[in-house]
C-alpha cells in the first residue's frame, strides 16, 4: 500500500515537473520573441513539438546503445528528479529525497549525459563526436565551480542532504544560502548557465557548424523523448538551485515563480552574449567562478 | 738517516721519475730498475748496525756471537727475497714489452691506451 | 601602360588592344603565353590572375583564352589573349605559375573540352557530375535540345520576348506604362 | 494495407557505391507507412502542422527570400515553424529556386534521409517547370518528376508574404490528410529513381539514402 | 685433519709437475691439476665444517718457528671460508678454461695455479714480508696469464697492471721494513699489539702498507688498471681476478687494517663508498659488457672496504660473527658466484671473432633463466645471499650513520639500473642463433647461490623470516618447470599453484592483509583464466604472471619487516621481469624498474631505520615505534611505486609495453602493493597522522593532484593501454589521498576503491587486451564501430566505464560518496574540489575509451572481427556479475570492511537497514539500484511501442548532404579528441616531470662520463694517480689521525 501511495505521488510529481519545465520553456521562447519585437510560438509549442516529434512514422535506429542514448537521457532526468526533494515539507513531491543526497544528485546529472553521449557516438556523425568531445570537456569546467560551491555548502550546514539544506534556510529570507554564502552562490550560477547551456556557452549544440551536436541523427520518438527530457531535466536542475540557494518552496506557486526567475538569469545572459569557443568557456569557467568557489571555501 | 738510506731515497724518487715521465716502454722498466733497487738500499740500510758485520755464519762470525757482532740479518735476507722478485718483475715487464713491440711496433706508451673509459 | 605594351613588344610578338586606360590587351600565341605570363608577374608586377576565361570561336574553329592579370599596385589590368585550335584544344598549363589556375583549367576542360596536360586534377569533375554529352559551353552544343530532351519540361510553358511582354497592359499594375516608356 | 506493409522488399543493388563501401550502407528500399485511425491521425496531423521544422536548400536564388521569415517582420516561429539543421528532425524541405543536376543530387539525399512524414515546398518558378533557366543544358525543369512536391510557391522570387501563404496551404492540406509524399515516394520509387538516374548520370551514392 | 699447509703445498707442487708432465702424460697432467683444485677445495670445506661446528683456530708454523723469527700462517674460520671461496673459484674457472688450455698450449694452467697458491698464501700469512712474497706471486701470475691470450691487449694491460702493482709493492715494501725497523717483527699479531706502532713513524709505515693493499684492491681512482685488465683478460680469467684474486687481497686488507687507529677508518669507509658510487655510476655509461662487470666487480671491492672499515668502526673488534658472516660472507659468495657466473657466461657466448653480444644470452631460455639468475643475484634480490647481505648491511648502518645508507643506496641504484639494462638486452633476443650446450657451471652457480639462501634461513640467522614468504619463488619456479606442457594443463597447474598458495599463506595472514592477500590471489586466478584462450608464444610468461600474483599476494601475510621487505623485492623483480618481456617494452621496462629500485631502497632506508630504532622486528611494533624520518621514507617509497605525479613517468610506458596479456596482473594487481603497504605503515603507524609537518596533508595533496593529472594525460592519450595506465594512476592517486586522510570514512572508501579499482581495472584490462588481440592494433583511432562486432566486449567496457566514473547505480558512485564524504568531514575541502575535478575530467577519457574504440565508424579491416574468446568472456563476466552484485547489496562488501577499519578508528557510519548513513548524508545503494532500473525501464517501455517502425540503418547512412563519406577513417572522429581541451588546460598538462627526469638521467649520464674519463687507458697515468691517491689519503689521514 505504501509503496502503491508512494509510485502515485511519484508519478505526480513527475508530471507536474515535466509541464512545468515544459512551460517555462514556452514561456521563455514567448518572453525572448516579445524582446525581439516578433509575435513568438504560443506557450504550449513546446508539447506540440513532442507530439508531432511521436508523431512521425517512420523512425531509423544506427543500433542498440543509439536506441538506448535517449532512454538513458531520460531516465537520467527522471532520476536526477526524484532524488530531489520539490517542495518543501510535502508528501507528494518529496519524491524519493530519502535514499540520497546531494552527492548522487549531481552524479545521477552524468548518467544521463553519458548515455546521450553514447547514443550519440553510436550514431557515428562526426558532429556527434565533436560535439560530444566539447560538451563534456565544458562540463568538466563548470561542474568545478558547482562542486566547489556544493562542498562549502555541505561545510556550511554540515549535511549533505538537500532536504536538511532547504530546512536550514526556512528562517526567513535573510538566511537563504545566497545571502548567508554569497559567493558559494555566485559560482553556482556561474555553473548554472554553462549547464542550461544556452548562449554563450552554446557551442556543443552549435546548430551551424555541428548540426545540432549530439542529436544530430535523432529523430521520432527518440527525439520526442530528447525533448521530454529537457522539460523534466530543467524542472530538475532548476529545483535543485532552488532548495540549495533560494530556500526552497513550501508550495508549488513558490516554486513556480522562483524557479522562473532562476531560469531567466540564464535567458538574459543567453539572449545578451554571443558564443563562446569551447576552450574559451572552459577557461572562462576555470576562471572567475572557480575563484569564487574556492573563496567560499577559504572564507568559511 | 743514513747516507745510504738517503741515496736509496734518491734513487726511488729518480726512478719514479723515470717512470712518470719516460714514454718509452724500456725506459719506464729502466725506471722502475732504479726505483727498486733505491728500495733495496733503503732495506739493507735499515738493517745496518755500524761497526757490525754481515749476518753470514762461518768461520769468521760464529753462530753464538751472530746477535751482538752481526748487522740485524733479516733485513739482509729481505732484500735477496726482493732482489728476486724485482727480477722477476723486470722480466716479465720487459717480455711485456718485447710481445707489445712485436705486435704494434712502437714502443710508446701512449700508443697503446686504446684500451680506457 | 603604354610603356608596358612598348616593352612588352620589344620582347615578345604581341599585338595589343586597349580598351581603357588601365585595361589592355595583348594577343599572343599559344607558345609564347607561359613565358609571357612569366614576364608578366616577374618583371612587371602583374602578379595576380584575376580569372582564366574562353571563347568558343566557332567561326575560326578556334578557342579564345583570356588570362587576365591585374598589377595591385597601379590598379591596372591586362587580358592576355590567346587563340587555339578548336578540333584539338590543347592548351599550356598554367598552374605551375598560380596554384589557383589549376580550377580554372578543370572548368575550361569540363566546359569547353580544353585538355590541360599537367594540371593538377584536371580532369576530376568540377561542376557536372557525370556529363556524356559534347561539353556544353561549345557553341554547337544545342542546350535548348538537350533541355528538352532531358528535363521532362512542363507542357503549357510559353516564352514571351521581355520587348513584347513589358508592351503589354496589365490591368493590375497601372504604372506599367510609365515602365512601358522606358522600354524603347 | 496490411500487404503494403508485409510486403518483401527488395534489397537494393546500389551499383552506385564503390565494391568495399556497400557493407556500409543500408540497402533496403523505403515503405510506405500507413496512416493510422482516422481521429488519431487527425489530431496527429494538428500537432504536424502546427510544428513545421525546416530544412532550408538555398543555393537558388530563392533563398534569399527565406531570411526575411524568421526576422520579427515576418515571425514564421508564431506559428510553430523553425529552422532545423539537421534533415532527421525536419519536416518540410523548401528547395529554394532552381536546381541543376549536381545540386538535385545534394536534395534528393537530404531528402531521403528526412522521416516519413515528411512535405516539400518548391520555391520560385525555377522549380515550377525551370523558369528562366528552362533551356539550360544543366537546370531540372519539373521538381515533381524527382520528388513529390506538396506545394508550389510560384513567383520569381516569391515575396515573404508569399511563402505564407504557401504554407498556410501547405498546413491546410496536412491537416486534411493529404500531404502524403513521403509515402507516394516510397510506393513510385521505381519511377521517381528512373527519372533521377536519367539525369544523374554519376550515381556515386546509394539508391535510397536512408 | 689434513694440513692446510699441505693445499698450499700441493698446488705449488702440482704446478711445477704440470708443467714436467704435460708433455708426456697429458691425462695424468691433467687430472693432477683438477685434482689439486679439488683436494684445495675439499680440504678447506672440510676445515670450514669443522671450525662452523666449533673448532678452534690454529696457527701453522711451516717453518717450526714462532714469530718474529718464523712464519705464521693463521688458520680460521674466516681463513678456510676464504681458501673454500678461493678454491671453488679457480675450480669452477679451470673447467671453464679446460677446452682453451687443452687446444693451446701455453703456461696458463701452471699460472693458474701459481695464482690460486698465491691466493691461498695471501690467505694464510700473518708475515707483512711473507705477504709481500705472495702478492709479488699473484700479481705477476695473473699477469702472465693475462699475456696468455691470442691478443696483445693483454700484454698492454698486464704491463699496466705490473706497472701499477710494482709501484704499490714499493709502498709495501717499504712500509714493511721500516715497520720492522720500528716493532722489531713482521708478524702481524705482533706488530699490532706492539707500542710503537702508536708512533707517527708507525702511522707512516702502515699508512704506506693498507695504501698499497688499497691500490691492489681497485680503490678509486687509482683503479685504471684493474678497468682495462679486467676488460682485456679472457672472461674467465677476468673472473679470476675479479674473484679469487680480489677476495685474496680483501682478506689480506682484513688482516692488516687494524694497523691504523680506529678513528682513521671513516678515510677507508669514505674511499671505498666512492669507489662503489663512481664505479657504478662510470658503469651507467659501458656498452662493453665485460668491461661494465669489470667497474662492477670494482665497485664491489669498494663496498666490501666500506662494509669491513665501517663494521670495525662501530663494533671495534669484536664484530658479530653474525653479521660478518652475512654481510661479507653474503657479497663475497655473490661476488665470486654471480660476478663469477657473468663473466664465464661471457666466455661462453662469445662469437669465434671474440665479440660479445648479450641478446645472444637470453635468446635460449636456459641462457635466460641463468643470466636472469645471476644478474638478479648480483643486483640483490631474494633469495640471493646478497639480498641477506644488503637487508643486514643497511639495517646495521641505519642504527648509526643514514647518511651513509643514503650513499650505499644510491650506488646500488646506479648498479641495479645498470644491471636491469643489460638483462633487458639480453632478453630482449629472440632464438635466432644456434643453441649453445648450456652452460653448466653457470647453471651449478646459480643452484648453489639458492641453496646458500635457503641454507641461510635454515641456519636461523634471520628469526624474523618465515619460510612461507618464499611460496612466489617457490610458485615462479614450479610454474616455470611445467611450461613445457600443454597451455590449458600449465594454466590449471598454475591456478591450483595460486590456490594452494592460498591455503598456505591467507590462514596465517591476519586483518586487512589476510583480505588482501585472498582477494588479490583470488582475482589473480581469475584472471588467468583468459590465458585459455590460446597457446602462449612466450614460455617466460605464465609462470611471471604466477611468481607476480604470488609475490603481491603474499604482501598481505607478512608479519615482520624483513618478511615485508623480501616480498616487497620479489614483487619488484618478478613484476619487472614481466613488463621486459614485452615486444619493445625494453625501455620502459627499465624505466619502471628505475622508479621501483629507486622506491624500494627509501622503503629500504625507512625499514632499517625504523628496526634499528625501535629494536623490533613485528612489523606492527616497528611502524608503532617508527620515527617519523622512518615513516616519510617509508612512505615516499610506496609513492614512487605508486607512480603519484612527480614519479609517474614509469607508469604509462611499462603498462603499455607490457604484453597485452600481462598488462591486468600489472595494472590492477601490482598497483595495489603500494596501497596495503601505505595501510599497513598508517595502520600501525601511532603518530603518522600527525607527523613533523602535516605529512599526511601532503600526501594528501599529492593523491588528488595525482588523481587530476592522471585523468587529464590518460585524456591526452592515442593508446588505449597509455589511456588506461593513466586511468590507473589516477584511481590510485584518490586511494591515496583518502589513505592520507586517516579517518574511518576515508579508509572504508580506501579500502571499498582499492578493491573496485581491481575488479574494474582488470575487467578493463581483460577487455581490451581481448578487443587488442582480435583487431591487432592498441590505437584508439584504428578501432571504431566495434560495438556492432563485439557486443560483449562493449558491455563489459560500458559497465567498468560506468564503475569508474562513479554514475550510480554501480558500485563507483558508493566509492565516490564515501570519498567526498571523508573529505568534507575531515575539512579537506579543496582537495575535494580537486578530486571532483579529476573525477569530472575522467569522463573525457573514459567517453574517448568507449566512443573510439566501440562506437563511430567501423573500419574496413574489422569487418571480420569476432568477439573475444570465451575465456576472456568468462571471467570478464564473472567481474561484471560481482559488481552488480556489490552495486545491489553494497552492505555484503562494506560490513567486513567497515569492521575491519573500525579496529584502527572509530566508527563515523552506521547502517540504518540498507541505509548507510554518514555524519553528513546517506547512501542507500540498494533503492538507488531499484529506483534507476525504475526510471530507465519507464522510457525503455516507452519506447518499445514504437520499436517496430524502426530501420536499422549502417554505418553510412548518417546525415550529410554536399559531401559524402569517403572512408570510415576519415568519417570516425577519434584522433585528438580532445584537441579543444588540449588547447585551454593543455598547458598545465605538458610533460614536465618527463622533462625532469630526463634532466636528471642526463646529468648522471654526463656525470658517469666524466667519472670514466679518469681511467684514460696510459699506464702512466694511472700511476700518476695511484701516487697522487697515496698522497690524498695520506693529508686526509694525517688530518684525522692528528
Amino acid at each position: 500500500m505504501y509503496i502503491a501511495t508512494k509510485a502515485f505521488y511519484l508519478f505526480v510529481s513527475i508530471i507536474v515537473a515535466l509541464v512545468w519545465g515544459l512551460t517555462v520553456n514556452g514561456i521563455v521562447r514567448k518572453i525572448v520573441a516579445r524582446v525581439h519585437g516578433r509575435i513568438g510560438p504560443p506557450v504550449w509549442q513546446p508539447f506540440i513539438d513532442i507530439i508531432k516529434s511521436n508523431a512521425k512514422r517512420s523512425m531509423i535506429a544506427h543500433g542498440v546503445m543509439f536506441y538506448f542514448g535517449p532512454v538513458f537521457r531520460f531516465a537520467g532526468g527522471l532520476g536526477t528528479y526524484v532524488f530531489i526533494p520539490a517542495v518543501f515539507g510535502s508528501v507528494v513531491f518529496e519524491n524519493l529525497s530519502f535514499s540520497g543526497d546531494l552527492l548522487l544528485v549531481m552524479y545521477f546529472i552524468f548518467f544521463g549525459q553519458l548515455g546521450m553521449a553514447l547514443g550519440a557516438g553510436e550514431g557515428g556523425h562526426p558532429a556527434s563526436a565533436i560535439a560530444v568531445g566539447r560538451g563534456l570537456a565544458q562540463m568538466t569546467a563548470f561542474e568545478l565551480p558547482f562542486a566547489l560551491s556544493i562542498i562549502s555548502l555541505a561545510t556550511q550546514y554540515n549535511t549533505l542532504s538537500i532536504t536538511d539544506i532547504v530546512a536550514a534556510q526556512q528562517a526567513g529570507v535573510m538566511s537563504w544560502t545566497v545571502f548567508t554564502n554569497p559567493l558559494a552562490t555566485f559560482a553556482a550560477l556561474f555553473a548554472l548557465l554553462g549547464m542550461n547551456m544556452h548562449s554563450p556557452f552554446d557551442i556543443v549544440i552549435a546548430p551551424q557548424e555541428i548540426p545540432l551536436g549530439p542529436p544530430t541523427e535523432y529523430q521520432g520518438s527518440l527525439l520526442g523523448m530528447l525533448h521530454t527530457n529537457r522539460g523534466i531535466f530543467v524542472s530538475a536542475k532548476l529545483i535543485l538551485f532552488m532548495n540549495l540557494y533560494f530556500g526552497g518552496a513550501l508550495n508549488l506557486p513558490i516554486l513556480m515563480v522562483k524557479t522562473f526567475a532562476i531560469y531567466m538569469l540564464s535567458v538574459v545572459v543567453g539572449v545578451a552574449f554571443p558564443r563562446f569557443r569551447a576552450d574559451q568557456s572552459i577557461r572562462f569557467f576555470l576562471g572567475v567562478p572557480t575563484v569564487l568557489g574556492i573563496l567560499a571555501l577559504l572564507i568559511q | 738517516m743514513t747516507l745510504v738510506s738517503i741515496l736509496g731515497f734518491v734513487l726511488i724518487a729518480v726512478g719514479l721519475w723515470g717512470m712518470l715521465t719516460r714514454r718509452n716502454l724500456i725506459k719506464i722498466i729502466v725506471g722502475f730498475s732504479i726505483m727498486d733497487t733505491g728500495v733495496h738500499l733503503v732495506i739493507v740500510s735499515l738493517g745496518f748496525i755500524k761497526g757490525r758485520t754481515a749476518p753470514i755464519i762461518n768461520k769468521a762470525l760464529s753462530a753464538g756471537d751472530a746477535p751482538s757482532r752481526a748487522v740485524d740479518p733479516i733485513p739482509s735476507a729481505l732484500v735477496l727475497t726482493a732482489i728476486v722478485i724485482g727480477l722477476a718483475v723486470t722480466a716479465l715487464l720487459l717480455s711485456f714489452a718485447v710481445r707489445i713491440y712485436r705486435e704494434k711496433r712502437t714502443l710508446n706508451i701512449d700508443d697503446i691506451s686504446e684500451l680506457k673509459w | 601602360m603604354n610603356s608596358l605594351i612598348k616593352r612588352l613588344k620589344m620582347q615578345f610578338d604581341v599585338e595589343e588592344q586597349t580598351q581603357r586606360s588601365n585595361l589592355s590587351f595583348i594577343n599572343a600565341t599559344a607558345l609564347q603565353l607561359p613565358a609571357l605570363l612569366t614576364h608578366l608577374r616577374d618583371y612587371e608586377k602583374y602578379t595576380q590572375l584575376i580569372f582564366l576565361t574562353a571563347v568558343d570561336r566557332i567561326e575560326d574553329n578556334q578557342f579564345q583564352l583570356t588570362y587576365m592579370l591585374a598589377d595591385e599596385s597601379s590598379q591596372n589590368n591586362i587580358g592576355v589573349r590567346v587563340r587555339i585550335d578548336r578540333e584539338n584544344a590543347v592548351m599550356t598549363s598554367i598552374a605551375h605559375l598560380w596554384h589557383h589556375a589549376r580550377t580554372y583549367q578543370q572548368e575550361l576542360r569540363e566546359m569547353f573540352g580544353i585538355d590541360f596536360p599537367g594540371s593538377p586534377g584536371v580532369n576530376d569533375n568540377f561542376i557536372l557530375e557525370g556529363w556524356e554529352e559534347i561539353p556544353p559551353m561549345r557553341r554547337d552544343f544545342d542546350t535548348r535540345e538537350y533541355s528538352e530532351k532531358t528535363y521532362f519540361p512542363r507542357p503549357g510553358r510559353s516564352t514571351t520576348h521581355p520587348r513584347t511582354a513589358m508592351k503589354a497592359v496589365d490591368p493590375d499594375y497601372p504604372e506599367l506604362p510609365l515602365m512601358k516608356g522606358r522600354v524603347k | 494495407m496490411k500487404s503494403t506493409e508485409n510486403k518483401i522488399i527488395h534489397p537494393l543493388e546500389n551499383a552506385g557505391v564503390p565494391e568495399d563501401q556497400r557493407h556500409l550502407y543500408c540497402d533496403a528500399s523505403p515503405r510506405p507507412y500507413p496512416a493510422l485511425n482516422k481521429y488519431v491521425e487527425r489530431f496527429l496531423n494538428w500537432a504536424r502542422a502546427n510544428s513545421l521544422w525546416i530544412l532550408g536548400y538555398g543555393t537558388g536564388c530563392g533563398a534569399i527570400e527565406l531570411r526575411p521569415l524568421l526576422t520579427s517582420r515576418f515571425d514564421i516561429s508564431q506559428y510553430g515553424m523553425n529552422p532545423r539543421p539537421t534533415p532527421r528532425q525536419s519536416s518540410v524541405f523548401i528547395i529554394g529556386g532552381y536546381l541543376s543536376v549536381k545540386t538535385l543530387k545534394r536534395v534528393i539525399r537530404s531528402y531521403e534521409q528526412m522521416q516519413n512524414p515528411k512535405f516539400v515546398v518548391g520555391l520560385g518558378s525555377c522549380t515550377v517547370n525551370g523558369g528562366m533557366y528552362w533551356d539550360s543544358y544543366n537546370t531540372v525543369n519539373r521538381l515533381d518528376y524527382y520528388l513529390p512536391v506538396d506545394v508550389y510557391v510560384a513567383g520569381c522570387m516569391p515575396r515573404p508574404e508569399a511563402i505564407i501563404a504557401g504554407f498556410e496551404k501547405l498546413k491546410s492540406t496536412i491537416m486534411a490528410g493529404q500531404a502524403e509524399g513521403a509515402n507516394e515516394y516510397a510506393e513510385r520509387f521505381d519511377w521517381y529513381k528512373s527519372n533521377q538516374k536519367k539525369i544523374i548520370k554519376d550515381w556515386d551514392m546509394p539508391d535510397y539514402n536512408w | 685433519m689434513v694440513n692446510p699447509l699441505l693445499m698450499l703445498a700441493v698446488a705449488l707442487g702440482v704446478g711445477f709437475i704440470f708443467a714436467w708432465l704435460r708433455p708426456y702424460a697429458k691425462t695424468a697432467a691433467w687430472t693432477l691439476l683438477y685434482g689439486a683444485l679439488v683436494f684445495g677445495l675439499a680440504v678447506s670445506i672440510q676445515w670450514l665444517t669443522h671450525f662452523v661446528s666449533g673448532g678452534v683456530s690454529t696457527t701453522v708454523l711451516p717453518g717450526g718457528f714462532s714469530p718474529p723469527v718464523g712464519i705464521a700462517l693463521g688458520w680460521g674460520m674466516k681463513e678456510a671460508f676464504i681458501s673454500s671461496i678461493v678454491f671453488l673459484g679457480g675450480l669452477l674457472g679451470s673447467i671453464a678454461l679446460f677446452k682453451t688450455w687443452r687446444d693451446t698450449p701455453s703456461a696458463g694452467p701452471v699460472l693458474f695455479l701459481l695464482t690460486i697458491a698465491g691466493s691461498i698464501g695471501l690467505i694464510m700469512s700473518r708475515d707483512l714480508f711473507n705477504l709481500f712474497v705472495f702478492l709479488e706471486i699473484t700479481s705477476m701470475s695473473t699477469a702472465g696469464l693475462l699475456a696468455t691470450g691470442r691478443h696483445h691487449e693483454g700484454a698492454v694491460s698486464g704491463f699496466k697492471m705490473m706497472l701499477v702493482t710494482g709501484l704499490a709493492s714499493v709502498l709495501f715494501l717499504i712500509g714493511t721494513v721500516y715497520l720492522y725497523r720500528i716493532t722489531g717483527t713482521l708478524a702481524i699479531d705482533q706488530i699490532l699489539v706492539s707500542p710503537a706502532l702508536a708512533g707517527t713513524a708507525g702511522f707512516t709505515a702502515s699508512f704506506l702498507i693498507i695504501a698499497a693493499i688499497l691500490v691492489e684492491l681497485k680503490i678509486w681512482p687509482a683503479n685504471g688498471w684493474a678497468l682495462d685488465v679486467l676488460t682485456s683478460a679472457h672472461p674467465v680469467i677476468a673472473a679470476l681476478i675479479s674473484t679469487v684474486h680480489s677476495v685474496a687481497i680483501l682478506f689480506v686488507f682484513y688482516k692488516i687494517f687494524p694497523l691504523l687507529p680506529p678513528d682513521s677508518l671513516l678515510i677507508f669507509t669514505s674511499a671505498g663508498l666512492m669507489t662503489f658510487v663512481s664505479a657504478h655510476l662510470a658503469g651507467l655509461r659501458q656498452d662493453n659488457f665485460q668491461r661494465m662487470l669489470a667497474y662492477s666487480s670494482v665497485g664491489m671491492m669498494g663496498l666490501f672496504v666500506t662494509v669491513i672499515t665501517w663494521t670495525s668502526s662501530v663494533y671495534g673488534h669484536n664484530i658479530p660473527i653474525r653479521i660478518e658472516s652475512i654481510i661479507l660472507g653474503g657479497f663475497i659468495i655473490t661476488h665470486l658466484l654471480a660476478k663469477g657466473g657473468l663473466f664465464w657466461v661471457v666466455a661462453h657466448f662469445k662469437d669465434s671473432e671474440g665479440n660479445f653480444d648479450i641478446t645472444r644470452v637470453g635468446s635460449t631460455t636456459l641462457g635466460g633463466v641463468i643470466i636472469t639468475g645471476l644478474i638478479l643475484a648480483l643486483a640483490g634480490l631474494p633469495p640471493f645471499p646478497s639480498f641477506w647481505a644488503k637487508w643486514t648491511l643497511i639495517r646495521e648502518i641505519a642504527a648509526s650513520s643514514l647518511p651513509i645508507v643514503f650513499v650505499i643506496l644510491l650506488g646500488a641504484l646506479f648498479e641495479v639500473i645498470n644491471l636491469f639494462r643489460w638483462l633487458g638486452r639480453a632478453l630482449e633476443g629472440e632464438s635466432h642463433c644456434a643453441v649453445h650446450a648450456p652452460p653448466v657451471l653457470s647453471g651449478i652457480a646459480l643452484f648453489s647461490l639458492g641453496g646458500f639462501s635457503i641454507g641461510a634461513i635454515f641456519l636461523g640467522w634471520f628469526p624474523d623470516f618465515n619460510i612461507s614468504i618464499l611460496i612466489p619463488f617457490s610458485g615462479l619456479i614450479a610454474a616455470g618447470l611445467v611450461a613445457f606442457l600443454p597451455n590449458r594443463i600449465q594454466i590449471s597447474i598454475s591456478i591450483l599453484i595460486l590456490g594452494l598458495a592460498g591455503f598456505a599463506l591467507v590462514p596465517g595472514a591476519s586483518g586487512i592483509g589476510q583480505a588482501y592477500t585472498a582477494i588479490i590471489l583470488g582475482s589473480g586466478a581469475l584472471m588467468l583464466l583468459t590465458k585459455m584462450e590460446a597457446a602462449n608464444k612466450d614460455k617466460w610468461q605464465l609462470p611471471l604472471i604466477v611468481g607476480t600474483v604470488l609475490t603481491v599476494a603474499v604482501l598481505g601475510a607478512v608479519h615482520t619487516a624483513l618478511e615485508f621487505w623480501t616480498s616487497w623485492e620479489m614483487m619488484t623483480a618478478v613484476s619487472a621481469l614481466l613488463i621486459v618481456r614485452g615486444k619493445n617494452a625494453k625501455k620502459s621496462a627499465l624505466m619502471y624498474w628505475t622508479f621501483s629500485m629507486a622506491g624500494a631502497f627509501l622503503l629500504l632506508a625507512g625499514l632499517a631505520l625504523a628496526v634499528s630504532a625501535t629494536g623490533q622486528t613485528d612489523l606492527s611494533k616497528v611502524f608503532a615505534g617508527a620515527p617519523s624520518l622512518s615513516i616519510i621514507l617509508i612512505s615516499l617509497g610506496f609513492l614512487f611505486k605508486a607512480g603519484v605525479l612527480g614519479v609517474h613517468i614509469w607508469v604509462p610506458d611499462a603498462y603499455a609495453e607490457s604484453e597485452d596479456d600481462s598488462t591486468p596482473y600489472i595494472a590492477a594487481l601490482v598497483s595495489k602493493a603500494p596501497i596495503i603497504g601505505l595501510i599497513l605503515v598508517f595502520y600501525y603507524a601511532a603518530d603518522a597522522f600527525i607527523g613533523p609537518f602535516e605529512w599526511r596533508v601532503l600526501i594528501g595533496w599529492i593523491g588528488v593532484l595525482t588523481a587530476f593529472f592522471g585523468a587529464l594525460f590518460a585524456s591526452f592519450q592515442e593508446d588505449v593501454k597509455k589511456l588506461l595506465a593513466y586511468s590507473s594512476m589516477g584511481q590510485i592517486g584518490y586511494i591515496i589521498a583518502v589513505i592520507a586522510l586517516g579517518s574511518y570514512t576515508g579508509w572504508v572508501a580506501a579500502l571499498y576503491l582499492a578493491l573496485h579499482h581491481i575488479l574494474y581495472k582488470g575487467l578493463l584490462f581483460i577487455t581490451i587486451a581481448g578487443v587488442i588481440s582480435r583487431t591487432q592494433t592498441s590505437l584508439m583511432y584504428k578501432m571504431g564501430g566495434l560495438i556492432k562486432r563485439m557486443p560483449l566486449s562493449f558491455v563489459a567496457v560500458l559497465m567498468s566505464i560506468i564503475a569508474i566514473s562513479g554514475v550510480p547505480p554501480l558500485p563507483g558512485f558508493g566509492g565516490k560518496w564515501m570519498m567526498y564524504s571523508a573529505f568534507i568531514e575531515a575539512g579537506w575541502t579543496l582537495q575535494a574540489g580537486v578530486a571532483f575535478f579529476a573525477s569530472g575530467v575522467a569522463f573525457l577519457y573514459l567517453y574517448r575509451l568507449i566512443h573510439t574504440v566501440f562506437l563511430g565508424m567501423p573500419k574496413n579491416e574489422h569487418i571480420n572481427v569476432k568477439e573475444s574468446s570465451i575465456w576472456r568472456l568468462v571471467p570478464m563476466y564473472i567481474i561484471i556479475a560481482m559488481i552488480m552484485g556489490i552495486a545491489t547489496m553494497p552492505k555484503l562488501l562494506l560490513e567486513p570492511i567497515m569492521n575491519l577499519v573500525q579496529t584502527r578508528f572509530p566508527a563515523t557510519m552506521h547502517w540504518e537497514a540498507a541505509n548507510l548513513i554518514s555524519s553528513l548524508g546517506s547512501w542507500n545503494g540498494n533503492a538507488i539500484m531499484m529506483v534507476t532500473m525504475g526510471v530507465f525501464m519507464l522510457p525503455l517501455i516507452l519506447l518499445l511501442f514504437r520499436v517496430r517502425g524502426v530501420k536499422r540503418v549502417k554505418p553510412f547512412n548518417i546525415v550529410y548532404a554536399a559531401e559524402k563519406p569517403e572512408r570510415p577513417e576519415t568519417t570516425h572522429v577519434a584522433h585528438n579528441f580532445f584537441a579543444h581541451y588540449r588547447r585551454a588546460i593543455g598547458v598545465i598538462a605538458l610533460p614536465r616531470a618527463t622533462a625532469f627526469w630526463r634532466g636528471v638521467a642526463e646529468w648522471t649520464d654526463t656525470l658517469g662520463d666524466w667519472v670514466r674519463q679518469w681511467a684514460t687507458g696510459n699506464g702512466q697515468t694511472y700511476a700518476v694517480q695511484v701516487l697522487l691517491f697515496v698522497s690524498v689519503l695520506y693529508f686526509f689521514m694525517r688530518q684525522t689521525a692528528l
